[in-house]
């Protein structure tokens, strides 16, 4: 059983990985804990839901729901979010709360155009579950684990073998001496709420099929666990993002499984969360050069 | 000297923001009597019957969460609340009096709960009022409706300090204790299960079954072999279903939870490829249960109140009208609301519409057919006693399996 | 009674907002988990009065006290966590404390804890009793607040907001007042709490959820950190909103986070906010009625 | 006039990085130290060590006779020294006469019981505008710190040393950044400082300024001292020389 778990763990963490990672690319760069990046999740769950049922083309459903809120992303960024920061003397919880605001009222919007009740995707996959050994994958599960892969694997491309990516992380590293290397950091910003909200959409989508379900409240226990994970991985950094969200769900899954309901799954990466930080107050991961 | 100046304005403020709260309110005694005398006086003026006088609406109160996260059962029981209200003003409404529904959303929040509460009480003219809300919220009304003196019927609020508020606070679902009980019966006398395993979520409702369950089958012979707890939000059933398969084996799962819970835990044990026999509750009881289950329903087993199958034709014909109107089939939350908007217009039907008459009558009611079934009375709890229906998914819709009508197990137990 | 209950409740959020401001507001530290505090002292009430039996009268300062304590402890973790790291810790909080709620029966579990209305000298207190009660907490939080604002423990909190270092740097000890700010907000969240159950009658563990921490916060924020008037503006507007917006509840959440964003976007110091625009049109109509003073600390 | 501060052996690392290496030093009652040396010598990092903000790798600071390493700093505030930042630290969002006031009450933070405490009497706010005066601030009593401009704000850095009533203050660079008549105003308080028999010790980087003000000069690079004595044979030294021209031309 135990082999069975691990693999369970691991597979529900890269979900959590992905949710968390555009909540972290929006923090590398505009050092904002983005609540509402849990509300593109359901948006984009829903755009993907739509593609879906208009065109039964899950990968369509896919590149739809990520550049669609993508999109929204690039304009909240600009409209909302840039000059905001970009006030003087602004204390750190305005954008958090900005972000409260903007989730709830996508969450409502969401309940208002397609109502409270769950919505389906009712995938088939044409391929078989996988047994190796006594562990066994699901046709869901391969496939998730399969386009997550592709994902990180796009994301590390970006990051790190285009310029576009070398101005990310410059600016990710310091704002102020990116700009004076000519860094244009307006594009940095755009770029992390593309990505960010990108990812928020595959993310959503992605659970959307795994649970079968998508309804206007389904961002609310991501809302805050990825922030869980996001400071767990160090706070901007994917690669930690990467390796919280896996601790997280294993530890959820081995919790579950062999201490059965001794305390609710949701706060179980605030526990982990909170002995890490005792014990390394930088987070799981920490950041370089910072 | 303007160090001072300012706190006192500062302190003037505050009074005066304090204050005017206050003034707003203690207006409102002056309007107060206004407002609750007709209320109090009216069945006294209407009731002898034949005087035709301009025809006032009789006014119900009715709250749910129509936002937030329980918000689609929120709009379940508004719909059949609605429904309930139209069809009896198409009929010609109460003796010639149409029937008005103020409705209310509480987020599912008790705070909102407790103004809502207040507001039907005080100022919205009520005679009864129905909740189609959750524990929480219907819990903290209660009270409010009990010092008022309006009766309050609750839809599915399972919590028992809902009705032990007081005598003008009722039940329409039994208790989870009964359905608990009922459970036990459907488990180890129908099923002949023998271990048996427990997953529940953890609320007032899951809990209550749970242990009502226990209560039966564990000296019936039956094994608990395995207990297990999540929270209301939780879609992640891998783990559990992983031990149960790889582990514990149990030949039974009994589930306390709700549809979207009940829908992830049978497509993991699909996914899993575990075999096994499922007894859920009234919780699952919701066409959202298939949509998101599809197949993996199958065979799935539920306690709940509404026979789909019911060849009462007042049953068939809610169904029918629901579905039409709204687009969607109706559950359980949905068909106990408007149970219990029928047994307020029966009451209100014989009485008229003073609160301790009705109270009265609904007390006494026995035998009263309802789409759930027949209410055989109120039990000295105020909760309802009717058979327990147990049906089965069988080609993606809910079947009649079997019907317990046994008192010993749907009386509710005194407390 | 509609509007005395409403009120009441409008009052409870008014001591919240009021008691968080000294922690976000004056001493600068965020703070996202305030129902937590809120959570423990309506707990500790209601297990006092309903197990041990215990007046309630008494039971508040019990509730004022044991909330302190677990102020102070998180203002201990404060002092090793900062920013960012210490806003989520304290999210961490309050989800592990209403996990504790929930699932130990020995606070009622997930069914909750069912209270008695108290009485008051053989009174049965209504809610314009609780109403008096809040009415008279708000008096002693804003007085003690306007105290504060006037005393070296409020120009410590103000250095600390400002600049750890250079609050050092001239003699305060940044972490025993952190820890004291923490304790002294907290604590005051736990007083509400007790009066809040027994005015509910009944508590269980989502009333103390996160998303109550975050509408404190909001009610803080909305109204003008760091002043007085903002939390009691912000709690009246926020706190009545749900009621105020009743006749399109349909909308009302999206009215609500709507007000959020657009007044952060163009008004993020609040509405009664330093320098906010309601504020400079008050000055303008009134010059010298709300002339700075000195010692007035501002967010 | 006996020794008041004393350095010994003191060391910081931070990781590889050795920003202060076995350093030794000696300040007499009443006496101006001044510390020059490259950027990156180490200079603020002796500061914030003998200020309590950093703890040291190795080595002690001896305070009139007491170790005082390692002590927090509000402790070491509390024993008499006082300290400007480099890069100013003002109390942003209060008036420039509460960043005083809040300095005044060094001996006030005392927990609990200074909730009970009136931080504005009347003596306490003269004595700030006093001070303010002093320093050339009083126009901008009511400003609040974030609305004056950088040159104001180091004058508040010294206003807000002063105000703690310091035995010895240190300051760090209290001319970079202002115009040619702001520093000679800087210079002629810290004339006055001394003459008032105010123990000193002044990071400049600007050489001619520390060597008008300075009794003594130490002479810092890569966390050692290079040189000590009095300005003139500073001046002359060849390795100061050396050092300096390295880097900077501010010798000249």
């Amino acid at each position: 059983m135990l082999s069975q778990q691990i693999v369970n763990g691991i597979m529900i963490g890269s979900v959590y990985a992905l949710t968390a990672m555009g909540a972290t690319l929006i923090y590398g760069i505009l050092r904002i804990l983005d609540i509402a990046n849990a509300g593109a999740y359901a948006v984009g769950a829903y755009a993907g839901w739509y593609m879906y049922s208009v065109t039964e083309n899950i990968l369509l459903a896919f590149v739809f729901a990520m550049l669609f809120t993508g999109i929204i992303g690039v304009l909240v960024q600009k409209f909302i979010y840039f000059p905001i920061i970009s006030k003087p003397n602004v204390i750190a919880i305005v954008p958090l709360i900005t972000s409260v605001g903007l989730f709830t009222l996508t969450g409502d919007m969401l309940r208002l155009i397609f109502g409270p009740n769950v919505k389906n995707m009712n995938m088939t996959f044409k391929i078989n579950a996988v047994e190796i050994g006594n562990v066994r994958i699901s046709a869901e599960w391969i496939f998730i684990v399969l386009l997550t892969a592709t994902l990180f694997f796009v994301l590390w491309f970006i990051l790190n073998k285009t310029k576009l990516g070398l101005a990310w992380r410059a600016t990710a590293a310091d704002t102020e001496i990116a700009k004076t290397m000519g860094v244009n950091v307006h594009i940095s910003m755009a770029l992390s709420y593309v990505l960010g909200y990108g990812f928020a959409a595959a993310a959503g989508t992605m659970v959307g099929v795994l649970y079968n379900s998508i309804y206007p409240t389904m961002g609310d226990i991501p809302s805050y666990k990825m922030l869980a994970i996001i400071v767990l991985g160090g706070l901007g950094n994917p690669l930690g993002t990467v390796v919280a969200g896996i601790v997280i769900g294993l530890s959820e899954t081995l919790v579950s499984a062999y201490f059965g309901s001794i305390m609710p799954r949701d706060v179980i990466a605030f526990v982990v969360l909170i002995i890490v930080l005792l014990v390394k107050p930088s987070g799981l991961v920490t950041r370089k050069n910072t | 000297m303007k160090n001072k100046r300012y706190g006192i304005f500062t302190l003037l403020l505050v009074l005066a923001l304090v204050f005017s709260l206050t003034a707003c309110a203690s207006e409102q005694p002056a309007e107060e009597p206004p407002a609750e005398e007709p209320q109090a006086e009216e069945p006294q003026a209407e009731e002898p019957p034949a005087e035709e006088e301009p025809k006032e609406p009789i006014r119900i109160g009715f709250f749910a969460p129509l936002t937030g996260p329980a918000a689609a059962d929120g709009l379940s029981t508004s719909n059949s609340a609605e429904l309930a209200v139209e069809i009896i003003n198409e009929s010609g409404g109460i003796d010639g009096r149409p029937v008005e529904l103020v409705s209310y959303d509480d987020g599912l929040d008790t705070k909102q709960a407790v103004s809502i509460a207040q507001r039907l009480t005080t100022r919205d003219d009520v005679v009864a009022v129905v909740s189609g809300s959750y524990s929480g919220p219907t819990r903290v009304a209660a009270p409010i409706f009990q010092d008022a003196g309006i009766p309050m019927i609750s839809g599915y609020a399972i919590h028992p300090d809902v009705t032990d508020s007081g005598d003008f606070i009722f039940s329409q679902s039994f208790p989870g204790q009964v359905q608990g009980k009922a459970g036990g019966v459907v488990a180890v006398d129908m099923l002949d299960a023998k271990r048996i395993s427990i997953i529940a979520v953890d609320i007032d409702f899951g809990k209550t079954l749970a242990a009502a369950f226990k209560d039966y089958v564990v000296p019936k012979g039956a094994e608990i072999v395995s207990e297990d707890y999540f929270g209301m939000g939780d879609s992640e059933f891998a783990p559990i279903v992983t031990k149960l398969k790889d582990e514990i084996k149990p030949d039974l799962i009994y589930m306390a939870n709700y549809y979207g819970h009940g829908a992830e835990i049978v497509r993991q044990l699909k996914s899993q490829g575990f075999d096994v026999q499922v007894l859920g509750t009234e919780g699952i009881d919701s066409y959202q249960f298939f949509e998101i289950a599809g197949e993996d329903a199958e065979g799935v087993m539920i306690t709940t109140n509404m026979n789909r199958d019911s060849e009462d034709q007042a049953t068939q014909e809610y169904i029918k009208t629901y579905t039409e109107k709204f687009g969607i089939v109706p559950d359980m939350v949905g068909a106990s609301v408007y149970d219990a908007f029928q047994v307020l217009f029966k009451a209100i039907g014989e009485v008229g519409t003073d609160p301790e008459l009705i109270r009265d009558t609904i007390k006494d009611l026995k035998g009263f057919k309802t789409v759930t079934g027949e209410l055989i009375e109120y039990a000295p709890t105020r909760e309802a006693i009717k058979p327990v229906q147990i049906q089965i998914i069988e080609d993606g819709a809910y079947h009649y399996y079997e019907e317990i009508d046994d008192l010993e197990i749907i009386t509710p137990e005194p407390r | 009674m509609y509007l005395t209950v409403v009120s009441v409740n409008i009052g409870i959020f008014i001591l919240l907002a009021l008691s968080l401001n000294i922690i976000t507001g004056y001493a600068g530290q965020p703070a996202l988990g305030h129902a937590a505090f809120f959570g423990i002292g309506a707990y500790t009430s209601a297990i006092l009065t309903t197990s041990y039996g215990m007046n309630f009268w008494l039971s508040i300062p019990f509730a004022f006290i044991m909330a302190g304590i677990m102020g102070g402890f998180l203002g201990l973790i404060s002092i090793r966590m900062r920013d960012d790291f210490l806003a989520i810790t304290s999210i961490g909080i309050n989800f592990v404390v209403v996990a504790i709620f929930q699932y130990s029966d020995f606070f009622g579990g997930s069914l909750g804890i069912s209270l008695k209305r108290p009485y008051f000298f053989g009174m049965k207190v209504t809610a314009t009793g609780y109403l008096i009660l809040i009415g008279l907490m708000i008096l002693g939080t804003v007085l003690l607040i306007l105290k504060m604002k006037r005393s070296w423990f409020g120009l410590a909190l103000s250095s600390i907001r400002n600049d750890e270092t250079a609050a050092a740097s001239f003699g305060i000890d940044v972490n025993r007042y952190k820890v004291l700010a923490f304790t002294l907000g907290t604590a005051i969240a736990g007083m509400t709490g007790a009066v809040y159950a027994h005015h509910m009658t009944f508590i269980y563990s989502s009333d103390f959820a996160f998303i109550v921490s975050i509408s404190i916060l909001s009610m803080v924020v909305i109204g003008g950190i760091g002043t007085i008037r903002g939390p009691i503006f912000g709690a009246i507007l926020l706190g009545a909103a749900p009621e105020l917006f009743r006749f399109f509840a349909d909308y009302r959440m999206i009215v609500y986070g709507g007000l959020l964003v657009f007044m952060m976007r163009f008004q993020s110091q609040g509405f009664l906010g330093y320098d906010s625009v309601l504020v400079r049109a008050f000055k303008k109509l009134f010059p010298g009625g709300l002339k700075k003073k000195e010692g007035e600390i501002i967010g | 006039m006996g020794e008041l501060l004393r350095v010994e052996g003191l060391s910081k690392h931070f990781g590889g990085l050795k920003a202060i290496n076995g350093l030794d030093l000696t300040l007499e009652e009443g006496e101006t130290l001044g510390i020059i040396g490259p950027n990156g010598a180490g200079k603020t990092t002796l500061f914030n060590v003998i200020c309590g903000v950093l703890k040291p790798t190795a080595g002690k600071v001896v305070l009139d006779g007491e170790e005082i390493q390692g002590l927090p700093s509000y402790k070491i505030a509390h024993r008499g020294v006082a300290r400007t930042f480099q890069i100013s630290k003002p109390l942003k969002d209060i008036s420039i006469v509460d960043n005083v006031v809040a300095s005044l009450g060094i001996h006030e933070y005392t927990g609990i019981r200074s909730l009970l405490r009136n931080s504005h009497k009347r003596e306490t706010v003269d004595k700030a505008l006093e001070i303010l005066e002093r320093t050339g601030l009083l126009e901008f009593k009511d400003k609040l710190a974030r609305e004056v401009s950088l040159g104001y704000l180091r004058r508040l850095e010294i206003a807000r040393a002063l105000a703690t009533n310091p035995r010895l203050i240190m300051l760090d660079e209290p001319c970079a950044g202002l115009s040619n008549f702001a520093i000679n105003e800087v210079i002629d308080l810290v004339m006055q400082l001394k003459s008032e028999g105010k123990s000193i010790v002044l990071i400049e980087h600007n050489l001619p300024i520390s060597m008008k003000v300075s009794d003594r000069i130490t002479v810092l690079n890569y966390g050692q001292k290079i040189a000590e004595g009095i300005p003139e044979d500073i001046r002359n030294n060849p390795q100061v020389i050396e050092a300096y021209l390295g880097e900077d031309d501010d010798i000249a």
